[in-house]
């Protein structure tokens, strides 16, 4: 028996693989093809204070081994998400944990408070990293300062476990998730989308309405799993690993990269099954390897290597 | 919970290359069969299981539904990366197939009589509904139509349930022109109800015309796609209504005239 | 008729398709799939002022659409680079432009000093951007300040047109494309690879000898083309793009997000006909769509579009 | 100017499934088979060549050489993304292949006696080897070893050269043990050379014993490849000179044991 439970600080996961918020919706569009409570966690779709009708299309395009998205957080606002969504998949038996994002630290906080309150809610995922929205996003991540000052204050008005999503797009990710640290996370998600662009040959034009999308899928892999293994082994807590997982294989990749659990984001869409599969995978993988617990396969890579 | 999607490893009974760039390919795949509707769309896994590129599925309209025989047809056009690999496999070959998806067409309308106008690619989804039309007892007119007769292959499928009105831009099989030129005539009158699938140029173009005669009209409309289930929030149209933009994958692809911004 | 030549400062190129520094050797190893004075030019491999024998291997591993190299900067060193090399290509009707690096600002200029003499040099890169050695190297292209010494001291010592080779392991690739700017360069390359790093679930370890490597190939297009958005409208310098060229399609959409010439890499391994490949589909492109000049591509995605 | 190497599509022969995951391919080649030595390889593009995974091409031996007719035989086993789509090809499929490419084995040696080690994939580049040995007039003893008796599936071709010894680790066919268990016999005695290939461990073992004997010895090594002409600087083994890292594709796949450090 491989004991498949993991903590993150004091979040406790039944297994460390979950789906990436944005890519799951609300967390039942896919519950044809599985009970999504076999999941260890639910990241949702990014909820901000207001409703946001997200960027003008088109917000898709496929590239090499992955995808640009510019959703813009579309979402119907917290309010909405507590009345209509919430009820539906609180009673699930997994961690649901809200992805929460503002133009202001105000916002953060704003949204923080309204479902600190609220029954069913396991933690918060802050997005500082969201290369689609004009205002605040990104920004808020691309320099340790201002990282700091919001999870600063969003620790201030609520006790949830706050789990800190980190932008790849800086020179120096492990002083983000420093400050991130020192001001109270409970663990960081690395990583969000890669700033990138295409451009249509026939219309000359940018692809994309909003110009700028992220890259996600499994063309960002190595950039991800190298993040997780600078940031893991900077920090005292646990990382929450993810950028282009799409079978097993890279799923312990990323555990022995340093990450105490994993995050399925645009792998769902060409294979909606991948949560359950790499799921078996990595119990099959710790097995057949002798590890008795999934943890132990967090860092190995790093821990045991010498130097 | 009421399963309504699948994701099924569909077996290739044939694949037929019809000119052109146009395939006609049957699958066998009983649980998408079995809950298909007309206007509905399937997602498919083109390439090699093992490879990540191309990554995505591609949404493809199911052409025709077997329910019996448990399968469906779909009728394709190579374009790119993805439905060039689609059109390099063969009978016998499987196919990682997930659907059915979306909300199809309307069905079960009170107009007697139904006018089908397709163009281009944009025939695929409506020989399944001619077919569903006729079986309501529907009068059914489909005005089909096309760059140059190759991209009528399909067309003459249709006359098994109803009148057929063809047209090529080249003058190269039926009438010359472009549907929506030959489209009046068919709309004139009470009790019409027209579907429309094509490029956006015509679905404007039939959009006006119904809107300004006062018919009824559904289009079947396209965007690149992600997951098709209406979780990544990628697929978006615009809606008529101020600041939304409304799932082609899920709450379409086919939508009412009034509805979409086109 | 198309006019294929494109002019980067006061570099001549007679077509705008070269290939990258570190994927084509000296120009001599692929000679026997095309002549290599086809190309607008060639960048060498990354030559310092001592021969290094470069990282221990593994050095190459294969990711999804991409590939992680940590070769290391492995040459000769500038004298037996100009005594056993340049004389084989510096006859060839193409632009040679050597890639230059150091471990300190004194030994950039050294190297340029050296090849500034040399018959047969028409420019050279100052690679402020590899990822693949201890000192040096990406350290000087991670901030606007050292970027500006380092280009600002080889300016000194040679009049050959300098082009800067930016790494895109930054927060703000713009900063440091004015920084090279103001200092003198004549053009910026537009991108080196991202760093990143792949484990091996079977031994648990990093794949690569040196841990971390670059990921270059079509993966990485998407942030490339980013870039070369961004910093072709920042600088008003020329833009050589690069970044997963692997078709004329890749080439075309470079130029029309901003790059006068593309430069390119990976892709030679799997085709070594990429790059005539990649001349003829843009010339024909440029004939289909009534261009007389392939110049004219350059930026015309954010020159025409309506904001 | 010389040409040495060549990009060329070949189409496939015929591709037989050998068990346990071994193909032997043969693909008609008449540039790369003209000028195909023992010991070379040839890098192929396994994937459809619209998809940018698998990036990179896949070097493979050169199993047997046909000059007359212009093909090779490859002999390769599934292990991974390249492999497993090589596998999917059938008689009449077009790949692209370069080659021939790298230092094969020397040839025109002055020892009289040769002997033949491989183990496991191993044995793919000896089979040409002993080939032209034969052609030489050496006497050829061939040293052939695997996990189990499938992994000898193309041991019977050596025959027709000279002397076979098989090993097995389970026994399952010809002598059991290691092909160093039983390689010392052969190659005592002066006038022989030693030309190995296989895994790592093999080759270790066998530099060792043949370096104790004071036998001449050549290893085929393997290193991941990007490039495959020696542009890349990526497949680097270790030099026994200080500080230096010699290509495999290039200085290689074949060196003397006293110019590696394995
Ligand atoms: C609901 C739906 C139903 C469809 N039904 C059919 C059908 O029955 N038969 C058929 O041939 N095609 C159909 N399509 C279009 C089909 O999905 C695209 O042609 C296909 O995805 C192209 O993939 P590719 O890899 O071959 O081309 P790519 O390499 O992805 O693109 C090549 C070209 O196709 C265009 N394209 C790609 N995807 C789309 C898309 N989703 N919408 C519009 N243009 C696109 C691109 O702009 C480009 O010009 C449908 C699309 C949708 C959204
Ligand atoms: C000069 C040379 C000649 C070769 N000749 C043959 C041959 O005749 N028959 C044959 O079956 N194989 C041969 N190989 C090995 C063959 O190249 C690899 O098995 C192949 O590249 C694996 O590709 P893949 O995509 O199937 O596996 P991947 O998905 O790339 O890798 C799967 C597994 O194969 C291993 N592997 C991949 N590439 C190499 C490599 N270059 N060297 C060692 N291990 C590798 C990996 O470590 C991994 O375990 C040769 C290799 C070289 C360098
Ligand atoms: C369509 C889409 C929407 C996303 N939306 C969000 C979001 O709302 N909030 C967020 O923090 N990350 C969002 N992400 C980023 C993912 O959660 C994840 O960090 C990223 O995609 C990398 O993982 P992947 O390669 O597995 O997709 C989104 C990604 C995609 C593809
Ligand atoms: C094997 C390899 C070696 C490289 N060596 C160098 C180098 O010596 N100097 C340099 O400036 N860039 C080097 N690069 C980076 C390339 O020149 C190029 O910037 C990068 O690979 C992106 O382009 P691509 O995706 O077309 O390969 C190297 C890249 C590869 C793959
Ligand atoms: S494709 Fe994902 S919401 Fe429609
Ligand atoms: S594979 Fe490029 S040098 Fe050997």
């Amino acid at each position: 028996m491989v004991n498949m439970a993991v903590n993150l600080g004091s979040l406790y996961l039944k297994n460390p693989v979950t789906v990436a918020s944005g890519t799951y919706g609300f967390g039942l569009e896919y519950k044809d093809f599985y009970a999504p409570d076999k999941l260890g966690a639910i990241f949702t779709k990014g909820i901000t204070l207001h409703k946001r009708i997200g960027n003008p299309p088109p917000r898709l395009w496929e590239t090499p081994s992955g995808i640009l998205n510019s959703i813009g957080l579309e979402n119907p606002g917290v309010d909405v998400f507590i009345r209509d969504y919430l009820p539906q998949i609180k009673d699930l038996d997994t961690a649901i944990i809200p992805n929460i994002s503002g133009s202001t630290v105000e916002e953060y906080c704003r949204v923080a408070e309204k479902l600190d309150g609220e029954e069913g809610i396991a933690a918060l995922e802050i997005n500082i990293s969201c290369p689609n929205v004009k205002e605040g996003g990104m920004a808020f991540g691309s320099c340790p300062n201002t990282a700091s000052k919001v999870v600063k204050e969003v620790r201030r008005v609520t006790g949830l476990p706050l789990i800190v999503k980190l932008s790849p797009n800086v020179t120096d990710i492990v002083s983000v998730a420093k400050a991130a640290e020192e001001e109270g996370a409970d663990a960081l998600s690395v990583i969000n989308t890669l700033l990138g662009l295409a451009i249509d040959i026939r219309t000359q034009r940018p692809v994309l309405g909003n110009i700028m999308g992220g890259l996600s899928g499994p063309a960002v892999k190595p950039v991800a799993v190298r993040m997780v293994w600078q940031v893991s082994q900077a920090v005292k807590i646990p990382v929450v690993g993810m950028g282009g997982i799409a079978g097993w294989q890279d799923a312990v990749e990323f555990m022995l990269a340093g990450a105490a659990a994993v995050c399925i984001g645009t792998a769902n869409f060409p294979n909606p099954m991948v949560a359950l599969e790499v799921l078996e995978g990595i119990e099959k993988y710790c097995k057949i390897n002798d590890i008795d617990d999934v943890g132990k396969l967090t860092g190995k890579a790093w821990k045991e290597m010498d130097r | 919970m009421y399963k309504k999607m699948y994701i099924e490893e569909g077996k290739i009974s044939y694949q037929y290359y019809l000119g052109n760039g146009q395939f006609l390919m049957e699958v066998f795949s009983p649980q998408v069969a079995g809950r298909a509707l007309p206007g509905q769309f399937v997602h498919i896994a083109c390439g090699p299981a093992l490879s990540t590129d191309p990554l995505l599925r591609r949404p493809i309209s199911i052409h025709r539904i077997n329910k019996e025989q448990g399968s469906i047809e779909i009728y394709y056009l190579v374009v790119g990366k993805g439905t060039e690999l689609l059109g390099m496999k063969s009978a016998g070959d499987n196919i990682s197939i997930m659907g059915p998806l979306g909300r199809g067409f309307a069905l079960e309308q009170k107009a007697k009589k139904a006018v089908l106008v397709g163009g281009g690619m944009g025939i695929a989804p409506l020989l399944a509904l001619a077919q569903e039309l006729a079986k309501e007892g529907k009068e059914v007119v489909s005005v089909l139509g096309a760059a140059s007769g190759a991209g009528l292959a399909r067309a003459g499928a249709f006359l098994a349930y109803g009148k057929l009105i063809e047209a090529t831009e080249d003058g190269s099989r039926g009438l010359k022109g472009r549907v929506t030129d030959h489209l009046e005539a068919s709309i004139l009158g009470n009790d019409t109800l027209v579907y429309a699938c094509g490029p956006l140029a015509m679905l404007r173009a039939v959009a006006e015309m119904t809107g300004k005669m006062g018919v009824p009209c559904q289009v079947s409309l396209e965007a690149r796609m992600a997951c098709g289930v209406g979780a990544c929030l990628g697929c978006t149209c615009v809606s008529t209504a101020e600041g939304a933009y409304p799932k082609v994958c899920k709450d379409g692809p086919v939508f009412w005239t009034s509805e979409v911004s086109l």
